[in-house]
């Protein structure tokens, strides 16, 4: 990698000197007008309109689950920009594999908040993605997923195709060794990766500062070989062009590239959680002044393009994320069948076994009621 | 004595125990601030300071691997691991380290730490959330893997497992953090490892279960007993060492045995169980000793655990097959 | 047909799947250039390319972990881990994705790939190169667990592993590597996977095996034979799923079993195969069936492994006793 | 860490720029007059003595393993300086938490000929270290034994001790996850730990190019926010330099370092290893060149502080080590209760009863016999 081969967005924001990637402020001023990406009025409406689909399902996950509907949910309040301006560069041959809180780019992908619903309410069909093309279901465990991507990204090469893989993981996931061992892989093998870090400053309760004492997340990837760019990732524009930037890079064979996206998690953990426990009213206020969607949406309304009756939106989304989980709700069957036969390809009798004997005690109860 | 939750009697032991000794240091993923997930190490930080209890960054294998460091240069660490499910990237540590410095120095460097972590199903939870891995640790020697079913047992064998020279794998079935209240003593007082508990006895058939499925097992019991048959319910608590003494009196007395445990049932205590019958009661024996486990699948998500999760009546079905066969 | 050590069996399986399938990459640490410590991949990278068949850094979960990205994307990979001792890096990602990525997606995506592995004992080695970890891998739903006990078998269950379309654990009994020589078709061929075979018939008790302990076996039978007793002898091959008709037919017959393994009694294929002999044939058995196994230590060092390892006298010493129950 | 704190030359020689620090060439030249380290004739002498020591140990122990007298044995042939530079600055309270290729630092520990043979004759009572303080046992497992430093380190610091740990990895190892968790808790504990990256240019076939992207491997540092540098490690001045420095360093409370000690395999990854398949003759020869004995004794020659006769020196060594071996072979006893007795402090009934049942076993053994 000589520096040459560096797109420049990457050459001047140089992750050791922590540098940050900026194009709006939080009052939605414009900061660098030569950084802002080419996008006609229509898009960057549609843009505003996604991230306000992703926070509304959001809530609206939090209050099912609340109504005890659903169980514990991860929202990703705060971290809209970044899911959505990766949703708009990814395309249908891309790959995305998933950590837990990038909803907003399952939905570019084609997952169904049906089959959000579906997952969170406790039913792996919610994993299978019926009419999304090239997405892994969503990591738990965490650091695991990126040695996928990594994988994923030589199979890709291997096999000369036109297809990039985008893959995430949060602050706390940088700590983990498959974190590392995924960007070093990543590094040798130069493959078409664009890893992203969305450091929303906590693991839980861990603030960032207590993972690692690195200056900043994105300069990591001077271990491993790889262009890192710490990027402002509430601001739509600045991750646009991180997107765009880090795809030309991926799809022109250069490589592999770490994107450290600097948010903040504006609400719970989960749904179990409690954040009062560990972080201060005045920080979460603080950080809610950089809101991505006050922002996108203070940047239209100066230049003129706020076209949006946002109440009106909301409602129609409300209706339609609703009928999705009326649409989850209903489909809440599972069979017993669903316990083993997707374990192998080609069911063992050992499993086949396991199951008779379960059904055996079910005839005995029903006998008995 | 207090009214104690298996939260809170953890909790209480290692309060006293962090009073009691300054080497004893507790960390892991939101242990201090937060007090852990479950709130097992709550009020801790705050008591003992940030240099005793404290969160470290988000890697088990190094959560484990300093805590050896630490066991051997004088300290005796007890770390969380934040799930059964999150155990695994520690395995390496644990299994080829933590449970081998002893052997490998000749006595020179031992491994006095508790590895602890909550484990099983029945809580509607995400994918490795759910899991019952006790066999897989049980077959790593060097390591002592216990799992208590009672706030009362749960103080007792922490104390112990803090005070155990040897690497304690302290495994807390979830489902009964808060389930059960009883009354545990407010002072220090430790049950000792490796010995199952007879938690009532019984002439007809032997019933073996811990953690959580000893609650489901009294229930059965109660099924049974109303159906005239006579009971032995034993608490294993200690998954290595194994008693068998204690198995071995029972079955030798009853002539029967049933297996009760969630984890996956091939290659599990289920089969350990069976065997050591067979070696210690074959002649006894006047039914097939039996399993009731879970599947050789992955624990399913809320809406199938259902199907997975090992209920009374079905415990009732298999004793009563047991004693009719 | 060709003389074939292990060895050359598995390296000709491998040869023979890189030539008809594009999709087949083989990696890990030293099998390129090198062609393995123990020299499987010899001349494959020569013959295929450094894009298909490459050296990897040193790090077991990403290869394990990378691999699972290469199969849900289409490709066939099988990785080489250098020795049971540091499959446990990887342990995570077997366990957590590479078993669960076809259940977790309800099919949408599966985990087509093989790791292998040399395990064992019985070469002097280090410490981490003599285990067998076979019952931890067992115990993990959603793997296939192989063990091949001649060149023949290696050969064709490789096959078999590569086109399966579950993942396979395959582990290859280092002692014999080379220990043994036969004639081995040049051709194409598989055994299924799953199925255990019948080495030998008898009627006095039936011992069963897998990997370097068949041979020890054979010796012992032979001694037994010297006695009047008849064996009969099973080799596993496949630890999960576990052949339990096999295993029924035969107990059921004899009424006597041995199992003979080198890994840590203590819940391990010993205990499985007990639990099985119970449920599938209790009322067959004469003498309770027995383990003659590891013990639950570190394996020693080249200076003690003696006392660890099972000779022949000590498998027909416990097939006397058994017979004499 | 601002830049103020850190030591000069780790300033002058930033990783970044892939600045390697020298004191002496090839020649035994002086390159940097101000580098030297200030050290009499005599401790120059002596450090000579214990690399040629543990030369003539490696080449001894090679063909006893030849001869049969011995298993697989991990040679440390070129690699002498970095040992023997840190076995010079390793205090007694220090610790040792090697990997398997730092021989001259366990001598210098206190470690004896006799146990190295022991442990690699397969005996474990080769690892117990009994006139050795603070050493941990040979690592195999790669990358752990970072993990154990880095504990360590917090133990001292907790308990307020002025020791300082010395650990070791290989070039390969710094793939392992376990490197980057260890490194990175180093860093945000701030703990006395030395970490040396012995970079030999092979992980046994792999070339350290096949390794990781990174310009080298000290720069791998700047992940977890400490001080790296890297050394030539054939230079004994230049090792020392940094040990010296680092340990300064460390000692001071400011936290945890790492050195990559630039050297090279000048023989087989072990005995059963055979480097001509996956390594030139060329290249071998030109590593050659930098041999450390080479070095310093042309450095000596030069300043005419040689006063070594070679010959008789390894003559004597030669006898003292093959002293060790025999006692060693003679000391070849394993009872049987050595595979049960250190398992566990108390011994649990169950190791008892397999213990038990195998001297059944014997009886019925000997009765046959
Ligand atoms: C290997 C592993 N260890 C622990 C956990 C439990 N856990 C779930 S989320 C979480 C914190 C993750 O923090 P971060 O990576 O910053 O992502 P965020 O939740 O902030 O999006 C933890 C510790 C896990 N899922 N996986
Ligand atoms: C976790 C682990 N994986 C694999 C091995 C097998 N192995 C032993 S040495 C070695 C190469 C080590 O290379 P490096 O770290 O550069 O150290 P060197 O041998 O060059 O000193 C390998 C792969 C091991 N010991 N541990
Ligand atoms: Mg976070
Ligand atoms: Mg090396």
């Amino acid at each position: 990698m000589t520096p040459n081969d560096l797109p420049e967005i990457f050459r001047d924001h140089n992750p050791l000197e922590d540098k940050m990637l900026q194009v709006i402020d939080n009052e939605g001023n414009i900061i660098s007008g030569e950084l802002m990406p080419q996008l006609d009025d229509n898009t960057i409406i549609d843009a505003y309109q996604k991230m306000l689909y992703e926070r509304t399902a959001d809530e609206m996950a939090i209050s099912f689950q609340r109504q005890g509907r659903m169980y514990t949910y991860t929202p990703n309040l705060g971290q809209e920009a970044i899911h959505i301006a990766a949703g708009m560069n990814i395309r249908k041959e891309d790959w995305l594999v998933p950590a837990f809180r990038e909803m907003g780019t399952l939905l570019a992908k084609g997952v169904t908040m049906k089959e959000m619903f579906l997952f969170y309410n406790g039913n792996e069909h919610g994993s299978s993605f019926q009419n999304a093309h090239h997405v892994l279901p969503i990591a738990i465990s965490i650091g695991t997923q990126l040695q996928h991507a990594t994988g994923i990204g030589y199979s890709v090469k291997y096999r000369k195709k036109d297809e990039t893989v985008f893959t995430f993981i949060g602050d706390g996931g940088t700590s983990e060794g498959d974190f590392s061992e995924a960007l070093n892989f990543a590094g040798v093998w130069q493959v078409p990766v664009i890893f992203t870090v969305q450091n929303n400053q906590y693991a839980i309760s861990v603030p960032v500062k207590a993972q690692t004492n690195s200056v900043n997340l994105a300069v990591k990837s001077v271990a491993f070989g790889i262009p890192g760019i710490k990027v402002d990732g509430n601001d739509f524009f600045a991750m646009y062009l991180a997107y765009q930037t880090a795809s030309e890079y991926a799809r022109s064979g250069r490589g592999a590239v770490l994107i450290e996206a600097l948010t903040y998690r504006l609400g719970a953990h989960t749904t179990s959680d409690d954040p009062t426990k560990y972080r201060k009213k005045e920080e979460e206020e603080l950080w809610g002044l950089t809101d991505p969607l006050v922002r996108l949406k203070r940047y239209m309304e100066r230049s003129g393009i706020w076209q949006i009756d946002e109440e009106t939106l909301k409602d129609t989304y409300r209706q339609e994320i609703e009928q999705q989980f009326l649409d989850a709700e209903k489909s809440k069957t599972y069979p017993l069948d669903d316990v083993f036969a997707y374990m192998y390809t080609d069911m063992p009798d050992e499993l086949r076994r396991q199951k008779a004997e379960y059904e055996q005690f079910l005839s005995w109860k029903e006998t008995r009621e | 004595m207090s009214a104690m939750t298996m939260v809170k009697a953890i909790n209480s032991a290692l309060d006293i125990k962090l009073k009691e000794d300054k080497n004893i240091v507790i960390y892991g993923e939101d242990v201090g601030v937060e007090g852990g997930v479950f709130r097992v190490t709550e009020g801790l930080q705050k008591k003992y300071g940030a240099e005793r209890v404290f969160d470290t960054p988000l890697a088990e294998s190094a959560i484990v691997g300093t805590a050896l460091g630490m066991a051997v240069s004088g300290l005796r660490p007890i770390v969380e691991l934040q799930f059964e499910g999150f155990t695994f990237p520690a395995f390496n540590q644990i299994l080829s380290n933590v449970a081998r410095m002893q052997n490998r120095s000749r006595g020179r460097y031992g491994a006095p730490l508790v590895i602890r972590f909550p484990y099983g199903g029945g809580v509607n939870a995400l994918e490795h959330h759910s899991d019952s891995p006790e066999a897989l640790f049980a077959h790593i020697p060097g390591l002592k893997v216990v799992i208590p079913s009672t706030p009362h047992d749960a103080k007792g064998m922490m104390i112990a497992a803090i005070e155990s020279n040897d690497p304690v794998i302290f495994m807390e079935p979830k489902r009964i953090y808060r389930a059960i209240k009883q009354e545990v003593s407010d002072e220090k007082f430790t049950i000792p490892l490796g010995k199952a508990r007879v938690v009532q006895e019984g002439s007809d058939v032997t019933v073996v279960a811990f953690g959580a499925m000893i609650r489901e097992c009294q229930k059965a019991i109660v099924m049974a007993e109303e159906s005239g048959i006579s009971v032995e319910l034993i608490d294993l608590r200690s998954i290595y060492p194994i008693d068998r003494e204690t198995i071995r009196n029972s079955v030798r007395k009853t002539g029967r045995m049933i297996v009760v445990a969630e984890a996956h049932q091939s290659f599990s205590v289920g089969s350990e169980l069976i065997a050591i019958a067979n070696e210690e009661a074959f002649l006894y024996l006047e039914a097939p000793p039996k399993r009731v486990m879970g599947y050789d699948t992955v624990v399913p998500l809320a809406q199938g655990e259902k199907y997975y999760i090992i209920s009374p009546d079905r415990i009732f079905y298999e004793i009563e097959k047991s004693v009719h066969f």
